[in-house]
């Protein structure tokens, strides 16, 4: 969903007021989780008990059973099994989003606030202009270009994130450097470049680690949204879109089982990753607003 | 005052104006510094000695006019850096909260000298103790330590780079006020022992009579009257250096004397 | 000052539709090899029949003069032909608008809703309730809407048989009915960040000094939520309501494809997965042109409700 | 603990604007409890100005907003806080709305977060009377005639203007025809002209003292500025983490101090008079009570502290011309 996408960008600005020392075992049990999954998806070759197409006619759109744990689609596949290998695009995918977004977007963001004047107006008004692009648009259009495949969607989706991302450390960034302890470091006779990598940097990557943290969840749910429409990962390749998306049949015969497990899947882990995203950027706007 | 006539010129500000897009916020002011003396720069908000104060430093360039430092060497930022250092209002911010305040006052040490890290460290234990600050305060985080710490260990810091001027923005407007007295002593002190001049930006007359030899009065960018601290306060020219005094608060304040003075600076204004 | 503020503010929304304009063409010239082959891979094509083809999409000629001539038929409206339906771009929007609109307000009206209503108990009620509120609005904003969709087909169209599984009905009245599940697919997926960001507004207006003055003169507690807190929050809302409206406008893709229902969101797709450049275009263009034009009326009406920005000139 | 209502009427006429007796305050923090103010007692009485001052932690604006009923969150309260007749702690909510709507105002320090950006200032000079049931017409005849007395010009006018539109002495000057527009017996000043100008201070220094001899209330002028105080108040009351030290009329606190503290507060300020002086400042910061040591809270900073300090906190007892809590008061003059 993209208006996911404008969570990023009020989210960010948006003071919180929660307030938050120690994780709490809610940011806990979220790390656990994504630990547990990322290890499991590394590890889903060796450790997948059935081949993911292998099919087991007699069992088809079963509920979970001592043989198949989580269930059979309609088809006969083993669910964990599927599960396991699809954890490995679908979480592959968004992190390379995130990644490309983060770097590009801090960046950008950075060097538009350090720089200032016509630089600063023409980065400005180019991400208000991508912005302009709801995510999920960008990542379809690419496949309409490009064809099916999750190559040019994860391109397009990395750059529809970017003024997320670069708005944010912007506005950051801008904040961070009226502090007088820039214009002390300044007037000590430091160039630009060390204040902004010493100081100003280090100071703003929280928030820029927050950010990622969330675009990696916002992504995931669109290349999601693309599998489950067919056009992004194709078989015999899975991801839990396109899983949930061969569930579809099942559920009209009235077989909600084959779509529990693909849809938590991805509910969990996106939600996991919010938590920690919105815990660090808590802890950020906590630490900015103590220091007072 | 003797010390402020005799020393020789350490900085000299010809026709300083600085404009933001359409409002002039600084208009033609000039004035010198001399070695050892302490200019004080006096005004409201909106009177431009904030912005006179960050063009002296190099924070912003001015418009027009001119800041020189004659006799300097140096040239560049490091080089204004060894001649001018500069102290904010806000104490909470001067640093950056990720490092130590030792960590704070190495750090110009290593950029303007080609010191051993023994040497520096040395000089760091040197200058904490200067400002009254503990070797414990110097090894901690800035938010640890109050205001008034905070803004000993920035002027710790500034005088680390041995600058010949050293320009204070209203340094203790957000101190309390036994805080206050506490710092207003520490920096006469230190320009009694280094010889150092200041430019002391402040709101408040009574701390500008305490901390300078010299003053200048601004008003809308411009200054409205300018001489030694002692005589311009005892017998002020201008309407409104009067009307700034008259509006000191004290016992038997004569309020109405501030509004006779108001208006007298209000007529000033429409007949010119 | 403020005419300045409107023409700068429209400025930025024509070059915007510009770039935009220029990328959304483009994308027919990125396609790598050629693009009449890829986009009639599959079917037998005369070379005749290419060279027609290749005349119409302007792929004979320049980058600019190609541009120029489509931008001269979108100016007057006119898409062109689907390479699919055979028919005009136009009369396949104009067929399946009125399904679209209807989704897309019916989802934003009960997304605003619940979103504002839940931000408003959150914001006044900190503790357990506000509690909940975040789990319940952290799993709507986690949630993908197509997920919601099928458990909402599984259950009430399935199951219960209370709704229509697939189908947009007829008439005004059936189509309600017939878009109710989707409706709500959408609204769960978007109400959750809705009610995220309306909360820290509110919060933020709540421990504000005004709302302090008003406390300590007496002022009744309901007063206070609806002159200070509310009131205050105005533009936010606002800006909310301009980009759900164009979220929900490309989230249709998913859930009318979910649904079956025959709008412009499923027109999106099936257009995408049989590269139908024409009306791959006309609906991007559409979808930009929501979020231009929403998100700029939020803008210009901002110093209306806020008389500071009439004064200090800025919009963001 | 808590003292019942005395609400009636007759008590009202004859009652003195505020009077705080033995009040404490703790508040919950994380689990912990944090002690705010300790056994604090004044009076402001009909007709007079009253400054109550102090730095940072000294409990000084936690004492003014009781008077309304303005407590932290998760505070424990004991004593007695009456204004005007009415017992504020253990008030109901109907009572407390009550007292805000027609006893007592407040003015705050900075007039630009106190006024609503968003709507018109005829709405907050309004709000006040409009919720206590008087109606529009009349609320609005009522502030057009206080903002001529605080000298805006045009006051029809500036009822439809919004607040970015005014300077803040300006702006000060509405906040405060607001906090009278209900006619209270007692007006909270907290900080009212620490954030502006020196001569725009003055200017509504001049225009608080004129309207509250016009009008014959009571004000408590909280303010961190000693001699700003002494200048414009009858009487001072000087707190330091969170109790009162030292109380008296304000030409005997300035002369003639004898609190070490209030000593040590004056040694602190530059004179703009008379010989250029050598500051003599305290040592330490100025503590909360919450961090304060037991026995005097002032003892670690006190120049002419004894053991005997560290026993008990001293009460206030009557010196002179004024009251202190110190166990040697006065025998500092030297210093």
């Amino acid at each position: 969903m993209s208006l996911d996408t404008v969570g990023l960008a009020l989210a960010g600005t948006a003071r919180r007021t929660r307030r938050r020392t120690r994780p709490s075992a809610l940011v806990v049990a979220s790390i656990a989780l994504l630990g547990i999954v990322a290890v499991a998806s590394v590890l889903a070759p060796v450790i997948t008990p059935y081949a993911p197409d292998a099919t087991d006619i007699l069992n088809s759109s079963a509920g979970p059973t001592s043989e198949h744990l989580l269930g059979t689609d309609g088809t006969g596949r083993d669910t964990l099994s599927r599960l396991l290998i699809g954890a490995q695009l679908s979480l592959l995918a968004p992190l390379a989003v995130a990644v490309i977004t983060t770097a590009v977007g801090a960046l950008l963001g950075l060097a538009a606030a350090r720089i200032g004047g016509a630089f600063d107006m023409i980065v400005s008004r180019a991400m208000d202009i991508v912005f302009a692009f709801p995510t999920l648009l960008l990542a379809l259009l690419a496949v309409a270009v490009f064809g099916p495949g999750l190559t040019a969607p994860i391109c397009a989706l990395a750059l529809g994130y970017i003024p997320f991302v670069g708005r944010i450390v912007r506005s950051a960034a801008i904040q961070e450097q009226a502090k007088p302890y820039v214009g002390s470091h300044a007037v000590m006779g430091f160039s630009e470049l060390a204040i902004t990598v010493r100081h100003i940097f280090p100071n703003i990557a929280p928030v820029l680690l927050a950010q990622a943290t969330l675009t990696f969840g916002y992504a995931m749910l669109d290349i999601a949204a693309l599998s489950y429409l067919g056009l992004g990962v194709q078989p015999p390749a899975a991801d839990w879109g396109s899983m949930i998306a061969q569930s579809q049949s099942a559920v009209l015969q009235g077989n909600l089982w084959s779509i529990l497990f693909p849809g938590m899947a991805v509910i969990l882990t996106v939600l996991a990753v919010n938590v920690l995203g919105e815990s660090l950027s808590d802890r950020f706007s906590l630490a900015s607003r103590s220091a007072r | 005052m003797s010390d402020s006539q005799n020393g020789e010129t350490v900085l000299r500000a010809t026709g300083l104006s600085k404009l933001f897009k359409s409002t002039v916020a600084v208009d033609d002011v000039s004035f010198s510094l001399k070695r050892g003396s302490s200019l004080g720069v006096v005004g409201e908000s909106g009177s431009g000695k904030s912005t006179t104060a960050r063009m002296i430093v190099g924070l912003e360039s001015p418009s027009s006019g001119s800041v020189e430092f004659p006799g300097a060497t140096g040239s560049g930022r490091r080089g204004r850096a060894r001649l001018v250092q500069m102290i904010f209002q806000d104490p909470f911010h001067s640093f950056d909260p990720r490092i130590t305040i030792a960590e704070a006052l190495e750090e110009p040490l290593r950029l303007h000298f080609d010191w051993s890290r023994e040497r520096r460290q040395a000089r760091v234990a040197e200058l904490l103790d200067q400002v009254g600050l503990s070797t414990r305060q110097g090894g901690a985080l800035p938010r640890t330590l109050s205001g008034g710490q905070r803004q000993r260990a920035a002027i710790a810091r500034a005088l680390g780079i041995e600058p010949a001027i050293l320009v204070l923005d209203e340094a203790v407007a957000a101190l309390d006020v036994s805080i206050q007295a506490q710092v207003l002593v520490l920096l006469d002190n230190i320009r009694r022992d280094t010889g150092m001049s200041y430019v002391f930006v402040s709101h408040d007359l009574a701390v500008v009579r305490y901390i300078t030899t010299d003053v200048i009065v601004m008003r809308s960018g411009r200054v409205v009257e300018a001489g030694q601290t002692e005589q311009v306060l005892a017998d002020p020219q201008h309407p409104y250096t009067r009307l700034l005094l008259d509006s000191v608060p004290r016992p038997g304040w004569d309020l109405d004397r501030v509004r006779r003075g108001r208006l007298e600076l209000d007529s000033m204004k429409e007949t010119s | 000052m403020i005419f300045r503020l409107i023409g700068s503010r429209l400025l930025a929304a024509i070059v915007t539709m510009g770039v935009a304009a220029v990328v959304i063409y483009g994308s027919l010239r990125l396609i790598p090899g050629d693009p009449v082959s890829a986009i009639t891979a599959g079917t037998r094509l005369t070379s005749e029949q290419r060279a027609a083809l290749r005349e119409k999409l302007g792929l004979n000629q320049g980058f600019v003069s190609g541009f120029t001539h489509w931008l001269g038929s979108v100016l007057q409206l006119d898409f062109g032909q689907s390479m699919v339906y055979g028919s005009s771009v136009n009369d396949l929007l104009a067929a399946r608008m009125p399904t679209t609109v209807t989704l897309v307000l019916y989802a934003a009206a009960l997304s605003l809703v619940l979103g504002l209503g839940m931000a408003l108990v959150s914001a006044t009620r900190p503790g357990i309730i506000d509690r909940i509120g975040l789990v319940v609005t952290s799993l709507s904003i986690a949630t993908p809407s197509f997920v919601v969709a099928l458990v909402l087909l599984g259950v009430f169209a399935v199951q219960l048989r209370m709704f229509p599984a697939t189908g947009s009905g007829d008439g005004f009245g059936d189509m309600v009915y017939h878009l109710t599940l989707p409706a709500i697919a959408l609204m769960v997926a978007t109400f959750g960040l809705v009610a995220r960001i309306m909360r820290a507004t509110f919060r933020e207006e709540l421990v504000s000094e005004h709302v302090e003055v008003a406390r300590s003169r007496g002022v009744a507690r309901m007063d206070i939520l609806r002159r200070h807190v509310v009131r205050n929050s105005v533009g936010p809302m606002m800006t909310i309501t301009a980009l759900l409206l164009a979220a929900l406008f490309i989230g249709t893709a998913i859930v009318e494809t979910a649904f079956g229902v025959d709008g412009i969101g499923q027109l999106l797709v099936v257009s995408i997965a049989r590269r139908d450049f024409p009306v791959v275009q006309a609906i991007s263009l559409l979808s930009v042109g929501l979020f231009v034009v929403t998100s700029t009326i939020a803008d210009l009406a901002l110093p209306f409700v806020d008389a500071r920005v009439r004064a200090v000139g800025g919009l963001r | 603990m808590m003292s019942t209502a005395t609400n009636s009427s007759a008590a009202a006429a004859a009652a003195a604007p505020l009077e705080i007796s033995g009040l404490s305050i703790t508040v919950q923090v994380d689990g912990e409890s944090r002690p705010l103010l300790d056994k604090v007692s004044l009076s402001v009485a009909k007709g007079e100005i009253v400054g109550l001052v102090g730095e940072s932690g000294s409990g000084k604006s936690v004492t003014s907003r009781s008077a309304l009923g303005l407590f932290p969150g998760h505070a424990i309260t004991t004593g007695s806080v009456v204004v005007d007749g009415v017992e504020v702690i253990g008030a109901s909510a109907a009572q407390l709305l009550e007292l805000r709507r027609t006893r007592a105002s407040m003015i705050f320090q900075d007039p630009r977060s106190s006024v609503n950006p968003v709507r018109r200032l005829g709405d907050f000079l309004t709000e006040g009377l409009r919720a206590r049931g008087v109606g529009r017409a009349e609320a609005n005849r009522t502030a057009i005639g206080l903002l001529e007395e605080v000298g805006i010009r045009d006051p029809a006018r500036a009822m439809r203007r919004f607040p970015h539109e005014f300077s803040g002495g300006m702006l000060q000057r509405i906040v405060i025809a607001g906090a009278l527009s209900i006619g209270p017996r007692l007006v909270l000043a907290d900080e009212a002209t620490t954030a502006l100008d020196v001569t725009t201070q003055a200017e509504v220094v001049a225009l608080l003292k004129r309207l509250q001899a016009e009008s014959g209330t009571g004000m408590l002028f909280v303010t961190h500025d000693l001699e700003l105080a002494a200048a414009l108040c009858d009487r001072i009351v000087v707190m330091y983490a969170g109790r009162v030290v030292e109380t008296g009329a304000a030409s005997a606190i300035f002369a003639e101090p004898q609190h070490p503290y209030t000593v040590g507060l004056l040694g602190s300020n530059p004179r703009l008079t008379g010989e250029r002086a050598t500051l003599t400042p305290i040592v330490g910061r100025p503590l909360a009570l919450a961090e304060a040591p037991a026995g005097c809270a002032f003892r670690d900073r006190c120049p002419i502290a004894v053991p005997a300090c560290a026993t008990e906190v001293p009460a206030l007892r009557p010196s002179r011309a004024t009251e202190v809590a110190c166990i040697m008061p006065g025998d500092e003059k030297a210093a």
